[in-house]
């Protein structure tokens, strides 16, 4: 099977949610996942199917023990369902939250109703609903719950919403698919298997509210970072990421496709402030760990700027003869091939510290940029880009202004690059009422060699 | 000469090279290296033979014809994105913004193999060409697809992962035979390129006429991501409405808004500067008025007139205030160490305030498993758990 | 109780007022001073008699209960905008950057006579009630009416210069009559109010069924501006095609963005500092490591596993580094004088990224000049020059 | 006549020309105005008639003796012609400057062809078309200018210059539609007459190309600073104002809706770092000299923070007794009256820095903000709103940052509001592809008084 478009084992993905939710999981072959809320599932069921499919999970009569199930964590005993693939239409929904503002024009409203309403009243106005809040609704919590229980359908339970919903009839046809958005994102059993991309990463780590971590970036800022780098397959970039590798997982991304077996020679060298770089994120990539270590290497700012001499290296550990090492025995043969590791890395660090130029800078960080981009840009190659990516553009400005003052950096630029998003219905279309502030900005400049003439006060540009 | 100058990274400038010669933001142009040539700007001429040799990114020094002054260009190497800037602004072109967000929406990667319909400038194929598997680019006008051909080639992406073809898509759609026109290669028996797109990019007028003859050519065991960019909403109604009728999910669509920031400064000019200015400026008008005081209880002329008269047309020039915080009056240049300055941004006069709507969505074909293969690794795994 | 609150600057807080007691951004509540009550919060309580009597803008300070610190509130006499802000988010509210262009753009002035559809929170009402000369607004949904005539006549503004009407306006269009639900008050034997609006609101689902209802309630003998409100862009299009069938000119449609920032401050930490704490944590480290060496050194146990598995582990505690430029582990304020800061703007983590679309257009109903009337003044100018 | 709502003598008005731009007029009784290239009118012509219409400009065979006409300036023989309503269709045209992108859907081309293309073969697409330039216009520049002497209406100029076209039919009906707009804007003489508002000042001077002059404003920073500053009829408020009178415009005409006769009493100070204000835009203003006098005051920041007191006033001038005044003759009868009005002026100084609390503070200038906002300031009463204006987000940030550690100001915003056009045309909605950068920012606060008890730790914001 191919990974990178098939659903397989031991693979890590994302899988959507009703409620526009994300949550990221691990394939282990004869497991189940819980969905909480919204089900739970056998993870040999999707094996095989391409990524971007919607399963149903449903429930034969008999058949909803659950418990019997080898699972390593504990589980709130949501019963284990099977799966089928969801028809199309129940995905393309309304993606605007609040929307009760944009009452459509009467003429288009019969085209995009829901299947779900056809046979219900509706007024034409809101004008004869009062506002009766929880009231309007028969059914009592305990009651739903108690359907839930009973393992219904999603779209049973909806139904019987509906039809205990005593003002349904006076709510526009607009009002009630709203209310049946909602109630759907409540009750609904399904979800979205999805390849988990830096994209969906990034997505999936807004979701959770960790945006501070990963600097506010945005996937539009990202995507214009990987651009404005012209990050290449066989590119060696020297990049600082202070978002836990999501900035590596980007250029990864990029570079190699996901794709394990890929050929491509690209390095990328993550320059820390730490003792030891964060790149935690890189967990849930499907890269393999000797991928990873071949394409991926990390080393302190001290290390960089002050790379050890091989003097240095050799004074605290000298390699044997390969028979003479091959001899040792026990704690020492693991402590000399510790102690070799480390001499290797040693090895490379002045390999990629000393006359070593990259193709390209990319950081992200928030160290003072002034200090500290000059100092690494000293390192790349001239006409090759430097990218930085700063959740303010009030730190990115400083840069600039540093950056054009030295002539070793080309016509350096702030830029901010906004997505916003539609609610792509027809008959309805506008941009979303609300969305995410922030995304960052990035500065954009190439590396050059200043002419080694005399500067005089004349200067084309 | 037909090197990938875009996508192999280059240490020297050497003869032949396609480069981008920076004069300034707006005036970068693309120059092949001939030692023999040179290139000129209204500052001076940089002969050729003086740039081959040196790394790229130089600066290469000249002195202005007739002064001992210094003109500069920068000498670097063609990336898509700085060849996108080089192009005349007034051909229609996708610009990075764009261009970036939907490479990262579509998961752009080694493994893509995308469809571009039309060509156009060959901006975007060109950040497609740098960064997916293969790029199968389709235009429909005759000359614009023979200009695109001409300089794919020259360019070294016709050699590497770039196949065009001329065709209104919309009429015949994707599928490239033998016999049309075409830089594809058929080899041997071969009377059909085999596409399995896994993205496509439709910049056409009306991408609902081309979307029906995706089906065809787009991979089917995968997710194919689509994204059409269409500048007026009703193009997008239009284009929704045929995306659902040929079955493409997930429908998104969104505007992307860039915007580019200048570095500038601004004088910080205190109260108390401004207060002490207009002290002195009191202070010498006080010290005007009692001289003409002194010189009108002087004369005999009773009729202050005259006298008044040059104090409404301002005081005479020995007595103008000399407190000049600002350095009004002269042109200071923003920065002069002699004042104190503020860092701002300023945002482009003219924004791009619009491009297009980009409409994305995507399709799995085959919704199929192979039970007999998910079967066989199922049992092979708990074979191995076994053991 | 019908003091215009809203359009008469106060200076002191008295008796009877509506005030806007400002707890926080997201916490600015309207209060009527009664001197008998008090205004609870969860720090504590105010009462209303140690705020009546001090001037509006007065911070009113307690002590919080059951402890030595003191709790604030500030109390501000209302303005169309802090209104806005007080107003339930789940509310329909036309915000401040819609409202203040709208207005702008319609020239609202003492001059301006003003048809507002529908009243809905009554936000814009307030706007236009405090800067133009008389405001008639509709409202369909009779529960909002009562609501917002109820509101109106406490904030003073029924007596002033609004007028509030029960109306359809889709089906009935805007003339008031006699025996309509109205704030509207008949003088003697009039029938039907005069409007003569020269500036039109729209803020309904359907602006194109009022539209034509216009040209009966509009001032005849000059330019009367329009505003439709209207969420989608279908809306917009079929507003477009209204608006030319009844001879609207001068069409403009536009988005207006508005944006809030925070004024915040980041750490400036510079590289050197960075370097060095590495330096400290790499001394640390050294010394560690020689120190279990000399360990080793007398130790008859060979395998050095477990002094090894420390330093995996981490160095003991005691070796921790102890340069720490940056505070790091202890949560430091932001601007704490002892580091370094930088001034940085935050966008709100959500912002409104739609509200509606604006549709503008323009319309003379008499296109004519009173010929007699020019020749007249002519007459008199020219003789004037004359003598 | 109404002056707010008709076409009067003596007024400036503005007026909107075919290309899109302005031109401030003063309509001087028995005089002409020249339009350039798209003709010339008699004032007499069009006064009495309301605001907003459009008059095109024609010419009888006979009749296009122009110099004959007293008029002030030396003009280039622009024929006078005569004017009539324009009907309303032409006004309509494509607000996009540079459309050349957005093909419409076909379907919905037909319905918004032009009169003149509607006997016009047209193509469906532009693939035949190929870029001859100025080649495939048969009719030379000189023909063309030779029609316009022969004074034909702009329909008959623009229908030879499409007959004369060679590949006209090549085009598509959107290309045809573009073409003849460029060349109406050329050819045709029509005009608007409108009020000059202040946004329409504004809008004079963006087209102008005097945006640094006026802090690179923005009609809806103006819109939205007048609301924030809640400005009103009979409110007294304090203003810097670094646009040459232009926001003291703005104030005016929402405070007086442009009546002389208004009977509000609301008061403008205008303080400036100059010895004299700079409110030179006030000159197009059609208030009269004694309205302004009455409603705007100016003084300088020495004088507003360092005011005259009564005896040094004194000291240098004593009003003498009315009789005595009266008797004064010649010279020294004026230079009394001249010395009396300084005294006046000077109490009146007294008066407005005194212990006079303003009802709003509004401000525009490039002076270092927090060293100048929370000085003036002290003259605000509480509750009253502070609104300042800066082209740069940076200044109000430094603004904001110092006002936040001042309790006298409560909760300082920076705000950002843009307006964004579209081309309105059905069948071909869409933003505007370029538009103006720019339109500063705002920071609002309230003055608050201060509570006063000592201030601990705990604060409920």
């Amino acid at each position: 099977m191919e990974p990178l478009t098939t659903i397989d084992f031991n693979q890590h993905v994302i899988v959507r949610l009703p409620s526009k939710n994300y949550k990221i999981v691990e394939l282990k072959p004869n497991t189940s996942i819980s969905l909480g809320k919204f089900g739970a599932f056998e993870v040999n069921d999707i094996i095989g199917y391409p990524f971007g499919l919607t399963f149903e999970i449903f429930y034969d009569n008999e058949d909803s023990t659950a418990v019997e199930k080898t699972d390593s964590k504990p589980k709130n005993k949501i019963p284990i369902g099977k799966v089928r693939l969801l028809s199309q239409e129940v995905e393309d929904e309304s993606n605007d939250k609040d929307d009760s503002h944009s009452e459509p024009p009467l003429s288009t409203k019969e085209k995009s109703v829901s299947v779900e309403l056809s046979n219900i009243n509706s007024s034409a106005t809101n004008q004869n609903l009062v506002n009766m809040g929880s009231k309007a609704q028969e059914l009592t919590i305990g009651e739903i719950e108690q359907m839930k229980q009973e393992s219904l359908s999603s779209k049973e339970i909806i139904d019987k919403i509906i039809k205990s919903h005593k003002s349904f009839h006076n709510k526009t046809v607009y009002s009630q698919e709203k209310y049946l958005n909602r109630k759907k994102q409540k009750f609904a059993k399904y979800f979205t298997v999805e390849y988990l991309s830096s994209s969906n990463l990034l997505q999936f780590l807004i979701d959770k509210g960790d945006i501070q971590r990963i600097l506010d970036m945005s996937q539009e800022s990202m995507g214009m970072l990987l651009n404005l780098g012209n990050i290449q397959p066989n590119g060696n970039y020297l990049c600082m990421d202070e978002t836990g590798g999501l900035l590596v997982y980007f250029l990864m991304e990029r570079m190699f496709g996901g794709d394990n077996e890929s050929k491509s020679k690209g390095k990328i060298v993550v320059i820390h402030e730490n003792e030891h770089a964060n790149l935690d994120l890189l967990k849930f990539a499907n890269y393999s760990e000797k991928f990873i270590k071949e394409h991926v290497h990390t080393i302190s700012l001290l290390d960089f700027f002050e790379p050890p001499t091989l003097e240095e290296i050799q004074e605290r550990f000298t390699p044997l003869p390969k028979e003479e090492a091959r001899a040792l025995k026990g704690g020492k043969k693991n402590s000399y091939y510790r102690r070799l590791r480390w001499y290797n890395t040693q090895l490379q660090v002045m390999d990629l510290t000393g006359k070593f130029l990259y193709d390209g800078l990319v950081v992200a960080t928030t160290l003072h940029l002034p200090t500290v981009v000059p100092k690494l840009a000293e390192k790349v190659h001239g006409s090759r880009p430097i990218v930085c990516y700063g959740q303010f553009k009030e730190t990115l400005l400083e840069l600039a202004h540093t950056l054009y003052s030295d002539l070793r950096f080309l016509a350096p630029s702030i830029l901010e690059v906004r997505c916003r998003p539609y609610q792509s219905i027809r008959g309805k279309l506008h941009p979303l009422m609300t969305m995410k502030g922030g995304g960052g900005y990035l500065m954009w400049c190439h590396k050059v060699i200043p002419a080694p003439e005399p500067i005089s006060e004349a200067t084309v540009e | 000469m037909t090197a990938r100058c875009f996508s192999d990274y280059k240490d020297l400038i050497e003869e032949g090279d396609l480069t981008l010669i920076w004069v300034s933001r707006d005036n970068i142009k693309p120059v092949r290296m001939q030692s023999e040539e040179t290139f000129n700007t209204r500052y001076g001429s940089f002969p050729h033979k003086d740039i081959i040799g040196k790394p790229y990114g130089s600066q290469i020094a000249i002195r202005t014809k007739g002064s001992n002054k210094f003109a500069f260009i920068h000498v670097l190497q063609p990336t898509p994105e700085l060849w996108t800037l080089s192009l005349p602004h007034r051909t229609q072109i996708v610009y990075t913004p764009d261009s970036s967000y939907i490479m990262q929406k579509l998961n752009c990667s080694p493994h893509s193999k995308v469809i571009e319909a039309g060509t156009g400038s060959g901006s975007f194929s060109h950040a497609f060409a740098r960064s997916v598997g293969h790029l199968f680019s389709f235009e429909f006008h005759h000359v614009r697809y023979e200009q695109a051909l001409e300089e794919f080639k020259e360019h070294g992406l016709i050699d590497d992962n770039v196949t065009i073809t001329h065709r209104d898509v919309c009429q015949g759609g994707f599928t490239i035979e033998k016999g049309d026109t075409t830089s594809y290669e058929f080899i041997n028996d071969e009377t059909a390129a085999s596409l399995n797109a896994n993205v496509v990019f439709l910049d056409l007028p009306a991408p609902w006429d081309a979307i029906p003859h995706l089906d065809s050519v787009i991979a089917t065991e995968e997710k194919v991501g689509l994204c059409c960019f269409s500048p007026c909403i009703e193009q997008v109604d239009k284009t929704l409405e045929v995306l659902e009728k040929y079955g493409w999910a997930d429908v998104e669509m969104v505007e992307i808004q860039g915007r580019q920031y200048e570095s500038r400064r601004q004088m910080v000019r205190s109260l108390d500067d401004a207060m002490e200015r207009l002290r002195d400026i009191k202070r010498h008008k006080l010290q005007g008025v009692e001289r003409r005081k002194r010189m009108f209880d002087n004369t005999i002329d009773t009729s202050d007139e005259k006298i008044e008269k040059r104090n409404e047309d301002g005081i005479p020039l020995t007595e103008k205030a000399k407190f000049n915080p600002f350095g009004k009056g002269s042109r200071i240049k923003e920065g002069d160490s002699n004042y104190k300055w503020k860092e701002v941004t300023k945002v482009e006069s003219e924004i791009k305030s619009h491009t297009s709507y980009l409409t994305f969505a995507f399709k799995v074909i085959n919704k199929c498993r192979d039970e007999e293969q998910v079967n066989e690794i199922l049992q092979s795994i708990n074979k191995k758990s076994k053991d």
